[in-house]
């Protein structure tokens, strides 16, 4: 029996102080710069709660199991039956995503498929750098952590949250934080690297304004043609691609609305609560204050700025064999971050050419990238575990 | 984390396979797309391409208005 | 480690292959032809993801216990929690579907509970014919797989799949699907077999056009009366009956309309979402392609069609006791198939006398099929288990 | 599934109590829902059936036009 | 295997019949006289449920885990891992009052926050009252059960069930009943407490009428200050504090309004038929039929009787120190019982005072009531666990 | 519930720190409370309370009439 007054003070580190002030820094900017309030309002809170001590509130059921008074925490119980031993938050939060993701501009126009692909170069460039620290004795990531840098540059929060939980669940809360924030944070990221790669003429390049209008059932054969075609070729990004195609086929049959409208609705956001408090919890003071966190960071970013680098230099060459004129600014948008990159697109596009209307253009490789970043994931985990 | 010593090999077959298999993918899946959206079309015998670009060719001016 | 071009086009059995038509078929059956969409969408998903190999989707938590690395599959996870070990999902679609379920001509006419009664012959038929079909060595069904296949003939999801999950749970896809599809094809099974058993005369039979109004209180004292009396006859029906006159408590006590409508709504679409999943999901390949299936849609066939007849032919007996005038066609409404089977009622009625508007005397018998299929199903799983 | 021999006085009695039962079931619970109808609309003094008959009489010509 | 006749009828004991009557009872307090529906409604049927021998529906997963054949019942698998051994969900319902509750009126006036301290002597003195049975023979109770007797007046059914859960879950059933009952009752308990302790003219006491308005800004930082210091102060109240003050915040946020949205609808009320069938299961009839019972619901009323007493003696001693008129009737909202205890205020008050409206002053200390009892909560967690 | 010989020293410990920690706890949060709205208000430069008073001595006569 403890003592009535066993307050947490004396047991707060500076590791959680500092995490502390990090938590609070993230509520701020969800509310304040409306930063992906969605997930980094939550991933704040939960960064208070875990580090908050002597809570219990992470506990898991595992390390209870014996324990005939113990129960676990909720936060540890969703750990790791939500994400650890189980996945299944990341993938409802794209069964949700699927279910709100119009592939209208990609089917229009499929050859943006490849902008969609060259922008996850940023997750090899990360995985090598990663290992690179550990050949120079910076930091010892293995392959699996390198994996799990890597896929920050994909820049989708679920697939991040997957593929970490599945190969370095200790980057767990790290690679998701970066990954969000990083997501938050094209508009700063992005255009300098965009106007580096192109000359002006290139970026104020007038696409035409118009997208052929795409047939119902181009709609509902587009999601039954990626999930047997992408999961018969990378088997494991099925927990990823099958769940995001299986609530797009539900949105676009247009036979199962209320479905579609719960997935959509109260099933993601249910899920997104738990899951990003789940996220923030991952990031005890402790494990974070460690140089190789700064290191992730630094990865991630490099990660983001290669994708969209190689989306871009896609996007030159695509505008050099196209007949009709092409911008090469929507390769910027292949690296996912759906759909903050497309809307980045669109306002460097028009500041240089007020009549460009690149946002639907910008849509159809934002979109791709969704499924090039699933299918890197699914590959590395079908080698790697 | 443990530290291993990095079998640069297998790295740099993994990254170049990786990016290598995303763009395979990917250009299956558009060549796909783009094979289904021209046999639904002839097949229902709408163009609705000229359509819609006869359209687009009046609405940029609004749009720069 | 595995090669990184692992592929499952190596792994795809031609199982594998004529589930994913199948599959398939069910998608466009569903969207395409309206048959039961919300099962028969997500059910197709499942068949699919099920017959895509190597994707780890179907481990479940048991395989995976004692393996560090290894984590369990989405749908491996809901197939053994939410219905094998602990049939969750059943029991919440039944708490969904009471919520949504209207008594009131049951109550106005509560002699219809017989029709509802008399149509469980179909899956006695059934039961006896799985039986014989052992006893000609045709097939290996014991007692527990005869009672799965005989509730198809309940012609109700929920009660099908919860009961088939505790007596065989190697027929579970099966025998769910082949409820849902007969559900969906009523419109087909059951006029020739009304027309067969009945004379013109007696369909042409008008009712009277209006039900008696039922008071409030009947409605609230409704599903209380039935838990009482149903559980306490018949105990192991309590997880389906319990549930399903809980909702339909909810719903018609009118004080606690966000809980009637969150179960109506989002609580009942995404287990809907998840169960179907699930089931589609318990159909891989390898254990479908068996004469065995086929024999079991045969049989479910036959319990339809017997269900449909003992429903029928009680109405004709009934037709012949009863003062007023009575149409025999509703008693093949008993099968419940709600609300499939009224609507065949109302248009066979139709058909033969443009007066006749059967749809809500239809009803009664249907909702109290649904009862009775439950009491069978508890009764057998209070014997068998 | 493992074969058996079939013990035909078992399924017969499983099919018969069966589907006895049920009907015992829904026809308890059928007297008991009309016991409970006839009860409150006897202690509350209304009589809706009667009134639905009336309004019953006027409708089908309606339906018919 | 059973005879197949196996009703429940001969099974059925004199407890499970007395339960019966009272679970019947419930329902009809919630549908008639519309006690507390959102609980008592659930919680009736789950006492039916419970009740109704030989259903299975209790079984808990532990309880079959090395039995092939056996499945948990539906309440048995929501009790164990709902309840007893994670908890998840009375702290899933107090993040939806989070997102349902208004501190603007204990902003507006944060000495109102020692009003809901003071109505917190309830607990002290059931929990002691217990302990008094206890040593004169009356009844067993030990330390933690006296604590889960005492939390009773606290008045809030998430903290009475939560810490009931973890320190004496053998009266789980009959304190969340106790709770929910007597919150329902408070417009009957308060009001002569109020009268006995308070002059005419004190009850007359007009309040100004209006409360200076709140500024967004103090609304968010209002439950990030909560989480920040009384978790840091009583660590173990994190699971109920940190949840409500979480769902406040994405309240009052204003960026995550379909999180918010979803916590406060479709989530909590998901949760709460679940939570409030499986609070009306851990009643069966053997378990309860004690004389302990009624010892539990006499304390109880004690436990809301003095908190009322408390709060309005504080109350009291407020508008002797206050300068401006101060009403202490409503110290009784105190004891939280939201909103039911502040409506007992404002009907009292304008009773006495026809110009009286005390509503808005009286949630102050209502809400303040709910943060009170959950730190008390924690600290008795903390000491005793 | 294992009977006991209670230990009364600790019961009153247990109750009185119980009630004054609440006590303090939410002593501290009323004076943080008070302490961010009088900052705030002194920082934004606005004072909410007097615009609130003067509206409220108009509407009492509202609500009695
Ligand atoms: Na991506
Ligand atoms: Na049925
Ligand atoms: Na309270």
């Amino acid at each position: 029996m403890g003592d009535f007054f066993q307050t947490g003070f004396d047991q707060l580190t500076w590791g959680n102080v500092i995490m502390l002030v990090i938590g609070l820094a993230f509520i701020w900017l969800a509310i304040k710069k409306r930063w992906e309030p969605y997930e980094l309002l939550p991933i704040g809170v939960g960064i208070l709660l875990a580090n908050l001590p002597g809570t219990g509130i992470l506990l898991q059921p595992q390390q209870v199991a014996g324990d005939a008074m113990g129960s676990a925490g909720l936060l540890g119980t969703f750990i790791e039956y939500g994400l650890l031993r189980y996945t299944i938050l990341p993938q409802l939060i794209f069964l949700g995503l699927g279910a709100m993701t119009d592939f209208g501009p990609l089917i229009a126009n499929p050859k943006l498929f490849l902008l969609g692909a060259a922008a996850q170069v940023g997750i090899v460039v990360a995985f090598l750098g990663a290992l690179a620290l550990g050949h120079f004795g910076l930091a010892d990531f293995g392959i699996n952590e390198a994996a799990a840098i890597g896929i920050i540059g994909g820049a989708d929060g679920p697939t991040t949250i997957y593929l970490t939980s599945q190969l370095a669940p200790e980057l767990m809360g790290i690679t998701a934080v970066a990954a969000y924030s990083y997501m938050a944070m094209v508009a700063f990221i992005q255009p300098p690297i965009i106007r580096m790669l192109t000359t002006k003429k290139e970026r104020e390049t007038y696409m035409q304004s118009q997208l052929r209008e795409v047939s119902h059932r181009e709609r509902i054969l587009f999601p039954i043609v990626c999930i047997l075609l992408v999961i018969l070729l990378v088997p494991k990004s099925a927990p990823l691609v099958g769940m995001f195609m299986f609530g797009n086929l539900m949105r676009e049959s247009g036979v199962v609305e209320r479905l579609s409208k719960s997935a959509a609705n109260s099933l993601i956001n249910i899920v997104t609560i738990i899951l990003m408090l789940c996220i923030g919890a991952s990031m005890p003071g402790d494990e974070i204050m460690k140089p190789e966190t700064l290191m992730v960071l630094g990865l991630g970013l490099v990660a983001f700025a290669c994708g969209t680098a190689g989306g871009v230099l896609l996007g030159k060459v695509m505008k050099w064999i196209s007949k009709e004129p092409f911008n090469p600014i929507i390769g910027a948008a292949g690296v996912s971050a759906v759909p903050m990159a497309a809307r980045v697109a669109q306002h460097v596009g028009q500041k240089e050419n007020p009549r460009n209307f690149l946002l639907m253009h910008a849509m159809g490789p934002n979109v791709a990238g969704v499924i090039g970043s699933a299918v890197v994931a699914g590959a590395l985990l079908g080698y790697l575990s | 984390m443990e530290t291993a010593a990095i079998n640069w090999a297998e790295a740099w077959k993994v990254s170049g396979m990786g990016f290598g298999l995303v763009f395979m993918v990917l250009a299956i899946l558009a060549v796909a797309v783009w094979l289904i959206g021209v046999a639904l079309r002839r097949f229902d015998g709408t163009n609705t391409e000229a359509v819609e670009e006869s359209k687009e060719e009046e609405s940029p001016p609004k749009a720069e208005a």
